[in-house]
């Protein structure tokens, strides 16, 4: 019980940092476009989580939870949401983008895009013949870009280390899975890369971490890739006020209740005769901690217009002999 | 007259042109059930169906393609990609194929297609998500580019791109969706490739488009205070572009300055300098004047990326140091 | 037999015209990249010739016997890849580009483009509640590229009447299939859109028309789309003088002689009691049709610059009233 | 000095630098077991293996993103898109990946790639093979995009292009693979960013890139005749731009034209055009001339696509008549 306690600790930081995230945006104090998370935890715990340091996460639109599981600092990437200089990307990213390469985190707002992206990470990988990793992970919206199957191929006629995890929550926006994605079960597109099937209810995050470290494991052993159909449910909308009753019926989010990630680790806690208090002083940890890091996050910097140069114009360090002087005056 | 918004006016030109003719129809993502992001197609799935508004999974590629495809058999689709980010994804679809294929039939196939996008800074939604693309398209021989600013323009410009058989990339602002602005009740059209000059004056002539055309309009309210005159010519199609316009506007007023939100390099901004220059040469006081975006992905935050683009502050800024220039070119000294 | 005996003079047609224009390409009066279709005929007369005149089927950058079993006359061909007036793109496309939509036929060098605009043909015919179908065709190369994937998914999703035809030619250009598609049979992929598995051999031309009408008829019926690949080789290099060396064995080549679809053809007519002497008649007719088409075809003019115009410059006949007068000067 | 074609120049800056630097590789459709299509990397397998030189399936949206990601990763990748014309199915990954990243994390992640293509008219292979897209790029902060005429040029300039930590798209020009020039043996490298006066003249300025170079040249020998003497500038790099060069050349002549293959509107040649007007009108005797290709998808054809860009008969003509010209600049008359 010792694991699912820890494993349920990480989701309980989780899902109170998204619930931290979502009120700052309400409040105009995280400005783009921001992703909440709720109910998907148990795919940033069970399947970010297993990653070491040295392996490579390439993440999505909706990044901020993969992130701290990867192991980011929860002050690099809530101040990068907020726009300032101790962000990740020195706030000049914001919620849907930002690199932490010293964790070895990547995200983008481009759905799809990091499939391809994966292959160079993971070639580099093979070639350097560590036996690092890189977790890719994606929707079931991103399953039906060109790149998820560019992407998947050259992985798979180039053996490369990369676990590709499709985080399917059920919805691309308002589009349901079942009418957008032509096929019963989106990992029935492994057979099209010569690979395995297979689909893992990440709502159970134990079931999700086992399936996680053995894909790791195999690739580590130069035997991959793979791809994981994680299933999952966005409880939330897919940003903060987007008009859900046009996609989607109240019932079906409250039945997805019952099945979310949290509630589920915590009956089996209980069911093992975890103490309900002993819980409970997890939470409330928790939420101090947050509450200190929301404190301290608000006195940070926001960058200066400094910041935002066209790196191009600027003359290599080390390298020098290859860029001509007016480099230097653009 | 009625004061609507940017979005509303946009629904409406969809709601007209697709009651017209059943052959026009929209096709992207959530543009059916959430009426797109910013809400301009609501209502109209209920209204006209699924033959006629087609929400499409996230497939950039296949939904130009589908477009193109679409058009070649006489439908008249609008392609709707939510981002110009993403247009990046769809290049091959409309520069090798709807841009050639009218060319490539001797005029036999006619392409009467929209590829509709919004792009731009002012939402904080950072560099993946608000980029200034439009010169890709002014650059591909075959395409008509269109680039409204205000809801009039706008529902009069998509009108006419729906009815032409040329393929158009039509541009919005995502800055621009909730402005207010007159739009009369009868039905009307703006022809593509005609400039509107937005304000008539003396000393300087700006060109502008899409948000920074107000931009440029308080910006010349504030110099008419100061005594600088200036005539504000919106394009409002970037290609073919409204040369004319443009030309009489500078020979009249001696000075030129080009203000877009993108950057200068390499941008259309430079298209326009060069045609002022090409023909009103003799006519300039000082050469065109490119006031423009910063030549960088646009930040994140609050207040950055409001910098890193012209305001009516710059612009006026701008136009002052114009006027109190005057240059001596060569020719005349010779 | 009466049946095979059409199909193998269609594909005699075929083979006698490639040669024909293989020799005008090297004598440079075919000026862009060529490539030659010898071997591949069962699947142009195949599927091709199983389509009624007001399907369309969008080829690629192999498209000329495409073209004719579609219905495309020899001469609009042969003048076209010649850059004539009388060619079906008027002589501004050339061998690998061309449209020709008095025929239902189009074409173009950019592989894998055509899976994303047959949706576009096939929404169009959908929504107009005829029975016409589109058919995609694309080599085995093209099934690694983004555009196959999205535009299967699309066509599956919306039940488009579309045959997709992957023309498994075993080679996209000096890349063998088995190193490049990372499954062992391409129609694989086709249950990751929910698709029936179809593989066929394409050199059996009686075979490759029976798939090829009931994947047409099922699409007619409104059950579309559907993938097959279409088993073939390519005997010739990828373009005239391609260094083949390279890339393959030339006894892989000469079995794949023995397997040929006319050679295939032939030895069945002959078994089936057929006239030897009946074959080569229909073979001198062939040649003879060719040389006259030849003759002629040389006659005809090149097209002059007016023709190379940008359709964006002129001014609308059918809706003036969207177009400003200086579209008229440009 | 020996002589080689462009092609061989360009094996051997692959040569030496994979040689020198066991991250550098090369990336795409049939580099390996071809050597390329033209034939520049022939060999190359057979000595460095498939760890530096890499075939891939066609797939240019993956193989853009690959190098993206190995770049990141420290690799130097060369990626390799064989026709410019599919370049367009890599944007997403180039424009909002690699000219992103370099920024999106403080410098921090650097990109030390190439993505290598060839563009342009001259081999009959019509408009999906023959487009002249650079200044697409130019037009995308956060790259550098070259240009090379020479097979001096070439190798000198991608050897720099693959040292560089940031995305270079480096276009070379099909027609030019079998030219030949001299290259001397001993290494040597040519800062990006510097432009090359090809010839020195004194009446006329010329900027002219990649295969219109040699056109230039051979016009202003012609022109040489008559007595006009044209001085030559291949800025060979087209961003940064080496303004400097120019700007100089044309304060010395007073007159000045831009040739592209590319047509002109909304191409580089404005940006040219409008830097020169911006900081010489006062030197300028007559108005920057845009001598470019017609805006036109290039024809099949024995003959028609040399129609429709400029050839050396053209770009003299041109100069004659600008040679001819004296306008006077209002500027000067007040
Ligand atoms: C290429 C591209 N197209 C469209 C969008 C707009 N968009 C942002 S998120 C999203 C839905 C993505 O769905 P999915 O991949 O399932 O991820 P989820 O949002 O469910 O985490 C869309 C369409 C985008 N960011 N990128
Ligand atoms: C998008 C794109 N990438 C690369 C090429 C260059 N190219 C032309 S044909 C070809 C091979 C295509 O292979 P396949 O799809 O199997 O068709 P086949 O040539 O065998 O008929 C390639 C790579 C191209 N035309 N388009
Ligand atoms: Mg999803
Ligand atoms: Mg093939």
């Amino acid at each position: 019980m010792d694991d699912l306690k820890k494993l349920y600790g990480e989701m309980l930081l989780l899902r109170h940092f998204d619930q931290q995230c979502m009120d700052l945006k309400k409040k105009d104090i995280i400005y783009s476009g921001y992703h909440p998370y709720e109910g998907q935890e148990g795919v940033a715990v069970g399947f970010c989580g297993a990653l070491r340091g040295d392996d490579v996460l390439l993440s999505t639109h909706r990044p901020h939870c993969h992130a701290v599981a990867k192991g980011c600092t929860l002050e690099a990437v809530l101040t990068e949401m907020m726009g300032r200089v101790t962000g990740c990307s020195g706030g000049l990213g914001g919620a849907m983008q930002f690199l932490a390469p010293e964790d070895n985190f990547y995200c983008g707002s481009v759905v799809g895009s990091n499939v391809g992206l994966a292959t160079g990470f993971a070639m580099a990988m093979k070639q350097n013949k560590t036996d690092s990793v890189c977790m890719c992970l994606f929707g079931d919206g991103a399953s039906n870009h060109g790149t998820f199957h560019e992407g998947l191929n050259l992985a798979a006629i180039w053996n490369l280390p990369v676990v590709f995890v499709c985080e399917n929550n059920q919805f691309a926006e308002a589009m349901p899975v079942e009418e957008f994605v032509s096929c019963e079960r989106i990992s029935a597109r492994a057979k099209g890369y010569g690979l395995e099937e297979i689909t893992v209810d990440a709502n159970d995050v134990e079931e999700a971490r086992r399936v996680a470290e053995e894909a790791i494991e195999k690739c580590r052993r130069g035997e991959g890739p793979v791809l994981i159909e994680a299933v999952t449910y966005r409880i939330k909308g897919h940003y903060v006020g987007d008009p859900e009753a046009t996609y989607r019926d109240p019932k079906d989010v409250e039945a997805a209740r019952e099945k979310e990630p949290l509630k589920r680790a915590k009956e089996k806690l209980l069911e093992a005769g975890v103490d309900e208090a002993e819980l409970d002083a997890m939470q409330e940890a928790v939420v101090a901690k947050l509450a200190r890091l929301e404190t301290w996050a608000l006195e940070q910097e926001f960058p200066t217009l400094e910041a935002a140069v066209d790196h191009v114009g600027i003359a290599l360090e080390n390298a020098p002999e290859v860029r001509g002087p007016q480099s230097l005056v653009l | 007259m009625p004061t609507v918004t940017f979005g509303e006016a946009i629904r409406q030109a969809y709601d007209e042109e697709m009651t017209r003719d059943k052959n026009v129809c929209l096709i992207g993502e959530d543009v059916g059930r959430w009426g797109s992001l910013y809400r301009s197609s609501r209502g109209l799935l209920e209204k006209f169906g699924p033959d006629q508004i087609k929400d499409t999974p996230i497939s950039e590629a296949a939904i130009a393609g589908c477009g193109v495809g679409a058009a070649a058999m006489g439908m008249r689709p609008i392609v709707e990609i939510m981002y110009i980010d993403f247009i990046s994804i769809s290049m091959d679809q409309i520069v090798n194929h709807a841009a050639k294929w009218r060319q490539l039939s001797n005029g036999k196939v006619k392409l009467p297609m929209v590829f509709k996008t919004q792009g731009g800074a002012g939402r904080r939604n950072s560099s993946q998500h608000s980029q200034c693309l439009e010169n890709w398209f002014v650059y591909v021989p075959g395409l008509i580019t269109v680039m409204p600013s205000t809801p009039y323009d706008v529902k009069g410009l998509l009108k006419s791109a729906i009815r032409d058989d040329n393929p158009v990339v039509f541009i919005e602002h995502k800055s621009l969706y909730f402005d207010k602005g007159e739009v009369p009740e009868e039905e009307y059209l703006i022809p593509l490739g005609v400039a509107d000059v937005k304000r008539v004056g003396e000393d300087l002539t700006i060109v502008a488009t899409s948000w920074m055309v107000s931009f440029a309009l308080k910006a010349a309210e504030q110099l008419q205070e100061e005594g600088i005159s200036c005539e504000v010519i919106d394009p409002r199609t970037l290609w073919p572009l409204d040369k004319d316009t443009i030309i009489k506007s500078v020979r009249k007023t001696g000075r030129c300055m080009v203000v877009t939100e993108a950057s200068a390099e390499g941008g259309w901004s430079g298209e326009v300098s060069s045609v002022v220059h090409e023909h009103c040469f003799s006519d300039l006081r000082s050469p065109v004047k490119r006031h423009c975006g910063m030549r960088t992905g646009i930040p994140y935050g609050p207040t950055l990326e409001m910098q890193c683009i012209p305001s009516a502050e710059s612009i006026a800024g701008a136009a002052r140091d114009l006027v109190a220039q005057e240059v001596t070119a060569a020719g005349a000294a010779l």
